[in-house]
């Protein structure tokens, strides 16, 4: 058993999202009109050692997200905790 | 910036009040919020002959900033020599313009972008990267190659590692998305950039002569065309930082950091070049500082004209953003042009050739003014000249005491260290010295298939296709000599770009530069400031170079004081026949070494003195200008009969370190060694012969069949010239002094900088 | 021998593409807008290098849809010769004319500098004019050049020869120090089946003369030009 | 009103994650011992025209997922949609 911790990092609102505005363009060239809106993010998995109290590896990936897997000047982050 | 050297940069900013409440009353305190002094507020009204609406207040605000208005420096700057035969272009448009030959120009200058790099390295640099660009294609000239200059605090320390990291990926992603060669530049890692790192950034492009363009408006009644991104919320001068309208909630939302899109960039670039090489446009500029605002009054007040836009009509990325947040957001990669009358559709056609949506935003008209509407209903009316001719400073200057203290150091107290080899791997380790490859290998240096000389050498060097024409260029600054002699550094500063323009075989013909100082309302950093701005003058109109533009960053401050005051600057040189580029590398065993200059006796100022005994100090090295431009011209000869094997100039560590780079071939995967046998030149100290930088020195390689010319040419141009020893074998082997296997040189000198960054953190 | 380049929004060896393939190797060449759906009737189709769509979402994902891609591939399905050169390469991949995936580097940084690659089949029509086992010096600039393929494909690959060019060292030697971005089995360029679709990693197209570090590029073009003479 | 379609595409166990490599590799040498592994995803929004049938939204994203969003060679999706 072990903790599968699953961060999603997004770009903030005002945050200008070339990669999203490019790929709604061609999905609406593709003939997907009704897409009217296209947001790239990123999806990290983290496997924790399950011996961790859930509350250590909330605080654990909290700082890890702080520190490295979100820019905090144009991103943020959410993430759930489960045990598998 | 019509009248002034250099234009506008993006380091500091002022602090404006957010616009959020259009009729927001224009307070004492809002004034001072926008950075504007009593007197320079007195002047817009006496200018309108009323008071400001609160946009008109934004406007002038940020025009009048340092870094657009240049109101510290613009009286200084106009002291450089700016004229020469070549020139095509002198300052005040978006890049300068210098005839080439054959029909072809080349279009190049430097920008800094150093505080958005501080604050989001990757993307900052990037988007620094994005802006040089778009001053070069604005001008009509295909870019043809990046440069870049860098500085940080010591490469031990993580935070510095890790913005470093990120400048560079930032610059790559860029450069190599847009197919742009990024081809030379320097990174110095000096205490004094520790928390406040520089990111100057240059671009050179080539033009056909009848299809420059410039920023200009004209022709009432001409459309005033928007294209390329959407105008949202980012990078609207600190205005989110200083507001207090801003509740939590939408400091969360909101971001003055500006996301780079090159992708976008690409696109713009092509249309735009179609669009002026088609003969579509009257006049285009490219949105950058002060986006909307900078780009509208400047054309009208180049051209002489007037300009009328909605903002409603400009395609916006949020909703209700007000006519201040509109006309002051420096959303990247957007343009504005001027077509000719009647070819409006065309141009559109144009654009939906390459995907890019593009609003007519307004017309040029013959009043003079800037006249914003919004909806229909003027927002803000202002005469644009007024706008463009921010007021002029002239502020007090005194000498840092320090530099007394520096001129009088005794290098007699310094002990001359017992085993110089191993002083020469430690300066060969040392990150400033060490190879940059690290670097540029994560740039596509090779792409358009042009770069005959790649970044390793003294300059880089592209053809132009279809012309035995080339071009050589470097990009160098030395903060630390002006730290201990303004004067004296900035003159260094140019014969070090123009040395290593020569030792490539090319003639120097035009230069940039970006000037990186503290605050200039200190009198100490405003001093330095003068000094070296005076410097600058004096070396290129002795070279008979002409500066064709730049860019002032002020206001760079440590929590420690000021960074050391510095000047870079980018050179350009010109090849009639690119087949005489020579490199710095040692070719045959056997081949002649020369050393052209004289070998010195002082350590002052020296990288040695720092990395070997901590100290940085002493007298900042002498420069006599006129045997260094005999230096520059006899080594164009040398290269143009075809005498050289190789040409390196004596720099950061002296002799010693040079010899040394001289027997490692650069590259990438291509590393190769050659030792050298030569004797120690000159008498006194062992160290200072060695390790010292006397300047006007450089290391040249012939055949033996070569000599007798070599020794003639020197002779006619009066270089002092002489034959110092001979290349071959494995080992480096300096007089009695140094013996060094070169292998073990080059694993220090060119994994230096990977071993310090290989921890995982600062790659992912 | 007339050749085709095509022109994607974001690529940028374009250009070096019909500089080598008109000025270096003298043969005739058209650029075809990826918006077009005519080829003109070249003999071979090289799909250029570049940021197609600026890489974004992943290499070569967005370019594939272009009406261009079309007919690319019914071209290849009549046995049309095509190149695909460093996004090209990708390009193909997402397109399914090619097998396998270019992901990102091992070491997660863009590389740009000359590799050395071993030409593990001279058979291809992209390779004739090589010796089996020759070695060329070729530079490389990419950030997602990594080949990955799974188990079942790659014994597929190398069964049927599609392993037409692996990373190797000045000697030859194929090794893991000579693989400049963690490729599976050091691959650095493979083939169709039917060996008339080709991918590779480094570029033939800056590697034309000695002024630019290496002429040993011209040994790809020159087999192109050389089966299609013998095709004719 | 509109569909918000939220789509995770990760890579399969068997596929090489170089990134996800590097960070677990920062992240043991910052201190995080109790990460044991890391996998590295996308997390795509898209906004469809609220006016469209549920049934249709989930057809278009499976093939928008298919066709474009994720490489079937390497990558697996899934997604969820809500009307916001
Ligand atoms: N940031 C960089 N980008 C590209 N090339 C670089 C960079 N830094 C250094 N280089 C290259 O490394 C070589 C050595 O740089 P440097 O020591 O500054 O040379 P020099 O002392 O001759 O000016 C040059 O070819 C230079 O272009
Ligand atoms: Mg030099």
């Amino acid at each position: 058993m072990s903790w599968h911790v699953s961060v999603y990092v997004t770009l903030k609102p005002s945050v200008l999202d070339p990669q999203g505005a490019t790929v709604q363009r061609a999905l609406n060239q593709m003939g997907y009109q009704a897409v009217q809106g296209v947001r790239m993010g990123k999806f990290t998995e983290l496997e924790f050692d399950g011996q961790l109290a859930e509350s250590d590896v909330k605080k654990q990936a909290n700082e890890i997200c702080d520190k490295l897997l979100a820019n905090p000047n144009i991103e943020s982050y959410r993430f759930t905790v489960e045990k598998k | 910036m019509t009248s002034s050297t250099h234009s506008a940069g993006s380091t500091s900013s002022p602090r404006a009040s957010s616009g959020q409440v259009m009729d927001a009353e224009v307070t004492p305190q809002v004034i001072k919020e926008h950075g504007l002094k009593p007197d320079e507020y007195g002047r817009i009204c006496e200018v309108l002959g009323r008071k400001p609406n609160i946009t008109e207040l934004g406007l002038y605000s940020v025009m009048w900033s340092e870094h657009c208005g240049y109101k510290h420096s613009r009286a200084l700057l106009k002291t450089l020599p700016t004229q020469g035969p070549k020139v095509l272009q002198g300052p005040g448009e978006n890049a300068g313009i210098m005839d080439i030959g054959e029909g072809w120009a080349v279009a190049f200058k430097v920008e800094s972008h150093n505080h958005p790099s501080a604050i989001e390295p990757y993307q900052g640099a990037a988007t620094g990267v994005g802006g040089i660009l778009r001053d070069i294609f604005t001008m009509g000239a295909r870019p043809i190659a990046s440069l870049n200059s860098l500085r940080f605090g010591p490469l031990t320390d993580p935070t510095v590692q890790r913005l470093f990291a990120g400048v560079v990926r930032g610059i790559a992603d860029y450069g190599n998305c847009m197919g742009i060669p990024t081809v030379a530049g320097e990174v110095v890692f000096d205490e004094s950039y520790t928390e406040n790192c520089l990111v100057n950034a240059m671009s050179v492009g080539l033009v056909r002569h009848e299809h420059i363009i410039k920023g200009r408006a004209s022709g009432a009644g001409n459309p005033v065309i928007y294209i390329g991104a959407t105008t949202g919320r980012d990078g609207i001068h600190g205005a989110t930082f200083a507001s207090t309208e801003i509740t939590d909630e939408s400091t969360e939302k909101r971001s003055a950091v500006q996301v780079a899109d090159p992708f976008m960039e690409k696109l713009l670039m092509e249309a735009t070049l179609e669009l002026i090489h088609s003969g579509l446009l009257v006049g285009i500029q490219d949105m950058g500082a002060a986006g909307l605002t900078c780009s509208t009054c400047e054309m009208a007040s180049r051209g002489g004209a007037g300009i009328e836009i909605d903002v409603a009509k400009v395609p916006q990325r949020e909703k209700g953003m007000t006519p201040y947040e509109i006309l002051l957001s420096e959303s990247q990669e957007r343009m504005l042009l001027v077509a000719k009358p009647g070819c409006e559709q065309k141009v559109h056609d144009v654009l939906a050739k390459w995907d890019l949506h593009a609003a007519t935003i307004g017309f040029v008209t013959d009043t003079g003014r800037m006249v914003v509407k919004e909806n229909g209903k003027v927002v803000a009316d202002v005469p644009a000249d007024s706008l463009a001719e921010a007021p002029v400073y002239h502020p007090a200057k005194s000498e840092p005491a320090i530099l007394k203290k520096h001129r009088e150091f005794d290098e007699a107290s310094v002990p001359v260290p017992k085993d110089p080899g191993e002083i020469l791997e430690k300066l060969i380790s040392d990150p400033t010295i060490a190879s940059k490859r690290w670097v540029y290998r994560q740039y596509d240096h090779m792409v358009r298939s042009n770069t005959l000389v790649r970044p390793g050498s003294d300059a880089a060097v592209l053809r132009v296709k279809g012309t035995p024409i080339g071009l050589a260029m470097t990009i160098d600054g030395l903060g630390s000599y002006c730290a201990l002699d303004p004067y004296e550094g900035a003159k260094i500063v140019v014969a070090e770009a123009a040395r290593n323009i020569a030792c490539s075989g090319a003639e120097p013909i035009g230069m940039t530069d970006c000037l990186n100082f503290g605050s200039p309302e200190k009198p100490e950093v405003f001093y330095c400031f003068d000094r070296v701005i005076a410097g600058l003058g004096d070396a290129c109109r002795a070279f008979q170079i002409p500066i064709t533009g730049g860019n002032v960053s002020l206001y760079n401050e440590n929590p420690s004081g000021a960074i050391d005051p510095t000047p870079i600057v980018g050179m350009i040189g010109l090849f009639a026949d690119v087949s005489a580029a020579v490199t710095q590398w040692f070719k045959n065993d056997g081949d002649f070494i020369y050393l052209l200059g004289n070998i010195g006796d002082s350590i002052g100022g020296s990288r040695y003195l720092q990395v070997a005994h901590g100290k940085k100090t002493g007298r900042c090295p002498k420069l006599d200008l006129e045997p260094e431009h005999k230096l520059h011209q006899v080594l164009k000869a040398m290269a143009d009969a075809r005498l050289l094997q190789s040409a390196h100039d004596c720099s950061d560590g002296g002799f010693a370190v040079a010899l040394a780079e001289c027997c490692m071939t650069g590259g990438t995967h291509e590393a190769k060694t050659l030792g050298a046998r030569v004797e120690l030149p000159g008498q006194g100290r062992v160290d200072a012969r060695l390790f010292g930088e006397a300047q006007s020195r450089v290391i040249v390689s012939c055949e033996a069949a070569a000599s007798a010319q070599i020794e003639a040419l020197a002779g006619k141009f009066g270089v002092p010239c002489a034959k110092i020893g001979q290349v071959g074998g494995g080992t480096l082997v300096i007089g009695g002094e140094i013996n060094v296997p070169v292998t073990r040189l080059a694993d220090l000198f060119f994994n230096r900088i990977e071993k310090l960054m290989a921890s995982p953190f600062q790659n992912s | 021998m007339k050749f085709a380049v095509t022109v994607f929004p974001g690529s940028n060896c374009d250009h070096d593409c019909e500089y080598v393939i008109r000025d270096v190797m003298g043969q005739p060449v058209e650029m075809i807008w990826h918006k077009e759906t005519d080829l003109k009737s070249p003999d071979c189709v090289v799909v250029p290098g570049g940021f197609s769509y600026g890489d974004y979402l992943r290499t070569g994902a967005i370019a594939r849809f272009s009406p261009v891609m079309k007919s690319v591939a019914d071209f290849a399905a009549k046995g049309g010769l095509v190149i695909g050169i460093c996004n090209g390469f990708q390009i193909l991949c997402e397109a399914g004319l090619l097998p396998g995936v270019l992901i990102r580097n091992k070491s997660l940084q863009f590389i740009c500098e000359n590799v050395y690659i071993k030409v593990e089949q001279a058979g291809t029509p992209f390779t004739s004019a090589c010796q089996p086992g020759q070695v060329l010096k070729i530079p490389i600039a990419h950030g997602e050049g990594n080949y990955f393929i799974d188990p079942e494909g790659l014994k597929k690959l190398k069964g049927n020869g599609q392993v037409v060019a692996r990373y190797c060292d000045e000697k030859g030697n194929v090794t893991s120090e000579a693989n400049p971005n963690g490729s599976l089995d050091n691959i650095a360029g493979v083939c169709n089946p039917k060996r008339n679709v080709f991918g590779l990693m480094p570029h033939p197209d800056r590697s034309g003369e000695d002024a630019l570090g290496s002429h040993d590029g011209q040994f790809i073009w020159k087999s192109i030009i050389s089966s299609m003479a013998a095709a004719k």
